[in-house]
């Protein structure tokens, strides 16, 4: 522990270097809301919040709500559209010294092609495909449920973006994570990113109305880390694709336990909302375990768990 | 990055309403008028932040102090704090007033109501033009600040239920006063046996360029900006309210939907591009 | 709030009437064990753990594992068997002013019905059918993710309890818990009870095994609140039935917001673990901010939200 | 029902290992030895109750000693705790150790090893027998208890790494005494310069009715198991631990398995049914 014993922290994801296996989750990073907090080439990699072709307001407010251990949200995929991202986050975060991962989101099969093509040509690492944010009506979840609809989804995409690697993130409001995931895999998927948010509810029982104004919202946060855990783990023994896990990293512990259950790389969400300069701690409490435990290479311990 | 802060008091001012003087020596050197800090609990089933708008800084002491109510589970703990307690805190957050538009009006009008009063005393502070400015504070009932006020302007109390001041709304009074035929103003900064000036002493009607800060309840807010919709002369300024994931732009959890002048609507987030809007552009839902 | 209102608290279900809406999460009381920290009577109801017609041993330990907000269990439904819960617990149990409910476990439609047979005929008010059960392989979780072997063994039991209503009891690990919903009711079910535990999972990263030597097991506590008052909303607006709402409940607003959300009784569970004497705390605190809401008949709020 | 007992004092006593006495008159009214209390976490992310043996009880002054390491953030936050502060506690829970076998027997070894030393002094206070009781306790290196266990028997040490008594197990050590040739035991109650008795003074071999009490890490009860097996003479009673969820015999996860007379396997909740088994009877995986 006293000696750096300078364990390797380099994962190769994809067929790309990352420095290290921490990314961002989408939707809870913003380059330039967090930029002012820390240094961002500090991430192996950052994923931006997910982008449409065109612009999309979001769903009302209030949007978020607080739940033990975790929130409820609603923001439903509001975001400038793909013109406003390429021209102002990927030449901001391109000052960093980190990959870019992109999150797609679409209501419809066309929509998610028609972002795909444009992010396709836009100086990116990787995209990550959304068939699972439960906030809107169409796309999203429709797609993240259905093993065939994630199939189609995935194969549509997968035919334009010809020049990146393309992640799937699934949703974990499923009877059986590993039939999705064998699904985007059958679609062509390079890797499964997991979990997006559990479906969940709060109601204020003082005004007898949901917290939320669209009802119900995506749950994350520490509380959904034992569901997270459970399905990436599902998922690496049913599918060979690297996946990115999340869902409640709060510590450099948890990303050791999504690594031993099977991640190449993790993503830490809601914890950049609540301390938004986590990656460092985080990182550094990672290195110290490895340290701690006689790990040299943090590739030596993906997926040791029967 | 949120730093833990060493509370220097934390009193009771009303029932359910607390001031709390926390040592935070960054943030007061760097903060301005309409500025948050984001609190957190030290129980772990809540995580979000509780964002507190700053009601004053002192940069030499360098404390903080906040005013704020105990509405639910977040502000019981903070109101449970003692002195020598310590508090996690993250901030300067938001955008803050604009104050330049000040000193080209002619009069300044500072509303506060109910908890929307605390950071005008720091506005107002920094504003510093005690002739021009009338500053009206709404209770619900008995008063729980305002003599802190009267060096930077006329002060109005009004409450609700006319326990202090003026029975009514802070716009009630408002427009009692302002409408009034102008006279000399003679600020109160001396030691008034009341805050509120003596009836005899009535304000210029609005008359010349005015600004408009105020921050308070939806209701007050948008009778305010009804009040001064069709007035080029008026300037308005409103702090925002929404529920918040981060406080610091990351979450796209609090946006505030504004009329631009083009007649579109955009969306800015209220903890980063706000909590201060242009008063006239905020659409109310 | 200073004068007690005397709010009626009393509810009906499926008939029967319970002097107050609460009763306990199956295999988180035991009669016995809680019964010298209050008085039982405090309870609508009492429901008791799954019991198979004949005993199981249940799974290996670790059988329990703490995570943030909750717990992990893989207890695996170990039981004594039908007769001795009918030759001890039962008795013991009359002694007080409280309804029965008993949970009954299977590994397939023939054991259920079985159970079901031998329950039918014991001194017990109400049934409820575990088909949800993370911990078991056959029965359980199998029956409670398919609507179609929802509704058969729902139909299969429903036959033979012919003297007690039949709650059955869904699982959240699902895509649609509506569509469970529906295929119970479908299968004859006079009532639901929702939910059951998420499947989890927690790793302990010095030892590189998972904590429960079973590997997965079932998520409780309050922090799993937000799936469950979603899916009990979710069902309430599905069908037609009465309504036992549970997942995380610790304090009385807890349990007013499963009754907002649509639920008659609300079930205690986890809570029941670590303050063995917290329903006559909760039930308290329901008063309370009953009265202090001006509502006279807790009926008065069920499914109020929209 | 869980209650805030008052933490009377909480001291380090080695590194990682504290000693805290709490104010609990209910419990240490009624607390038999080998009992435990359950303690909870103040913080909202740990739920689950740290049960945690009882050390000693001290009815005059209505205190309990709790002895415990820290090995997690549970324990972590135990260690955190002052004089003065709080801690929630329920108990006492658990069968406890059979004392009356004792009064029949020749002979008494009371074995602890590593935590689970600190509850055999409570047994070893109310056997009260010290000329017929050998104390055998189990270090890893050095010790951080052991005085105060001789007014009540004859104490060994023996430490993994021989830091202090006998290097090796308390197995080991207690092979070596108590298959020795008989001689009258002096107990060692006087102030004997050493803990351990002079190697002179040799114990009786095992041949009068002998109960064995031993609380401490599998391995050693395993062995202890195996080495009195086949002895009809010899009674064993063992300490067990299991993760649990309530400790009050409510949710079947601690079940400790056992080999019947009859040859029959039976199920028995480590929380209520024990923590004490019949030490013959216990399987162990
Ligand atoms: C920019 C800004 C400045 C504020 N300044 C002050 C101030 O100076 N004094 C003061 O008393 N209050 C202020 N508030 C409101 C204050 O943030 C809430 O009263 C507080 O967060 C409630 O926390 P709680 O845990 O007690 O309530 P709970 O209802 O238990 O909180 C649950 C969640 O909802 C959020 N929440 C609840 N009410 C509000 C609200 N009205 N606005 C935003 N989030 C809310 C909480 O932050 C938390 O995440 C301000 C709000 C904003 C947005
Ligand atoms: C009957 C009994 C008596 C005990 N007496 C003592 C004692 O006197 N002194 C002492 O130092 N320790 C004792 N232990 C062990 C003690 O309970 C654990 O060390 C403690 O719970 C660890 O908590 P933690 O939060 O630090 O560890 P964590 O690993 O963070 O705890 C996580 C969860 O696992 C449980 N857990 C972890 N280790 C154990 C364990 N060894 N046994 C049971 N549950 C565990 C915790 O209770 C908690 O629910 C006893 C255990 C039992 C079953
Ligand atoms: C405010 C918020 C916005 C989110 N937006 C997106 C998004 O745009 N695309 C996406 O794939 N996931 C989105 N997510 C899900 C997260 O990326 C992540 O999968 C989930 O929050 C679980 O991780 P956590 O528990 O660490 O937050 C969002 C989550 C939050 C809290
Ligand atoms: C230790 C334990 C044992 C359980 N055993 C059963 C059972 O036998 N039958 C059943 O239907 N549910 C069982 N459950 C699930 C609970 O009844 C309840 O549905 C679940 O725990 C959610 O409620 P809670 O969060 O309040 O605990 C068990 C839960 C726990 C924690
Ligand atoms: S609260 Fe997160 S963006 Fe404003
Ligand atoms: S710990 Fe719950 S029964 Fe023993």
């Amino acid at each position: 522990m006293s000696q750096d014993q300078k364990t390797n922290m380099k994962v190769s994801f994809c067929g790309i270097d990352m420095k290290n296996p921490l990314t961002t989750a989408s939707g809870t990073f913003n380059p330039k809301a967090h930029a002012p907090y820390y240094d961002l080439s500090v991430l192996g990699a950052c994923t931006i919040k997910g982008v449409a072709e065109k612009p999309w307001p979001g769903n009302p407010t209030p949007r978020i709500a607080e739940v033990y251990g975790g929130m409820l949200n609603s923001v439903g995929l509001m975001n400038p559209g793909a013109d406003a991202v390429i021209g102002d986050d990927i030449p901001f975060l391109r000052t960093y010294d980190t990959k870019i991962i992109v999150n797609l989101a679409g209501h419809t099969v066309d929509e998610y092609v028609a972002v795909a093509e444009k992010m396709n040509e836009a100086d990116v690492d990787l995209l990550e495909l959304n068939i699972s944010c439960p906030n809107i009506k169409e796309g999203g979840a429709a797609f993240g449920t259905s093993p065939v609809m994630a199939e189609k989804v995935t194969a549509a995409v997968k035919k334009v973006v010809t020049k990146k690697p393309l992640i799937v993130k699934l949703s974990p409001n499923v009877t059986d994570i590993t039939e999705i995931a064998r699904a985007v895999q059958a679609g062509g998927a390079d890797a499964i990113s997991l979990i997006n948010t559990l479906l969940g509810m709060k109601i204020d029982i003082y005004r007898r109305r949901p917290v939320l104004a669209n009802k119900m919202g995506g749950f994350s946060g520490p509380a959904v880390k034992p569901v997270a855990v459970r399905m990436v783990y599902q998922v690496h023994k049913a599918v060979d694709l690297p996946l990115i896990g999340m869902g409640g990293v709060s510590t450099g512990e948890d990303v050791a336990e999504f690594i031993m259950a099977g991640a190449t790389m993790v993503a830490i969400g809601t914890q950049n909302l609540i301390e938004p300069d986590c990656p460092v701690r985080i990182l550094a409490e990672l290195k110290e375990f490895l340290n701690k435990t006689g790990v040299k290479d943090i590739n030596e311990i993906r997926g040791i768990i029967d | 990055m949120p730093t833990r802060a060493r509370i220097f008091s934390n009193q009771a001012l009303d029932d359910k309403i607390y001031r709390m003087v926390l040592e935070a020596p960054k943030i007061a050197q760097t903060c301005r008028p309409g500025q948050f800090v984001n609190l957190y609990c030290d129980d772990k089933s809540r995580l979000l932040p509780r964002p507190i708008s700053i009601c004053d800084a002192d940069q030499k002491e360098g404390t903080l102090t906040l005013i704020f109510a105990v509405v639910g589970q977040g502000t019981e703990e903070f109101a449970g704090k003692k002195a020598g307690d310590t508090i996690r805190v993250l901030g300067p957050l938001g955008n803050g007033y604009d104050l330049k538009t000040a000193q080209g009006a002619d009069r300044i009008l500072v509303m506060g109501g109910g908890l929307g009063m605390p950071p005008m005393l720091f506005l107002a502070r920094k504003l510093n033009a005690p002739q021009k400015t009338d500053i009206y504070l709404g209770f619900r009932s008995q008063p729980w600040m305002g003599q802190e006020f009267r060096s930077f302007g006329t002060v109005y109390e009004s409450s609700d239920d006319g326990a202090c001041g003026f029975k009514g709304t802070v716009l009630d009074k408002m427009r009692k006063v302002e409408t009034a035929p102008s006279v000399e103003i003679a600020p109160s900064v001396e030691t008034a046996p009341s805050v509120e000036t003596a009836p005899s002493e009535e304000p210029a009607p609005l008359t010349g360029k005015t600004v408009v800060y105020a921050c308070g309840p939806k209701p007050m807010l948008k009778a305010l900006q009804q009040e001064f919709a069709a007035d080029d002369k008026v300037d308005c300024y409103f702090s925002l309210e929404e529920r918040m994931g981060c406080g610091i732009g990351a979450c796209a959890g609090c946006p505030a939907l504004l009329r631009m002048p083009d007649g579109s609507i955009e969306r800015h987030g209220v903890c980063k591009e706000g909590p201060i809007f242009n008063g006239k552009q905020v659409i109310f839902e």
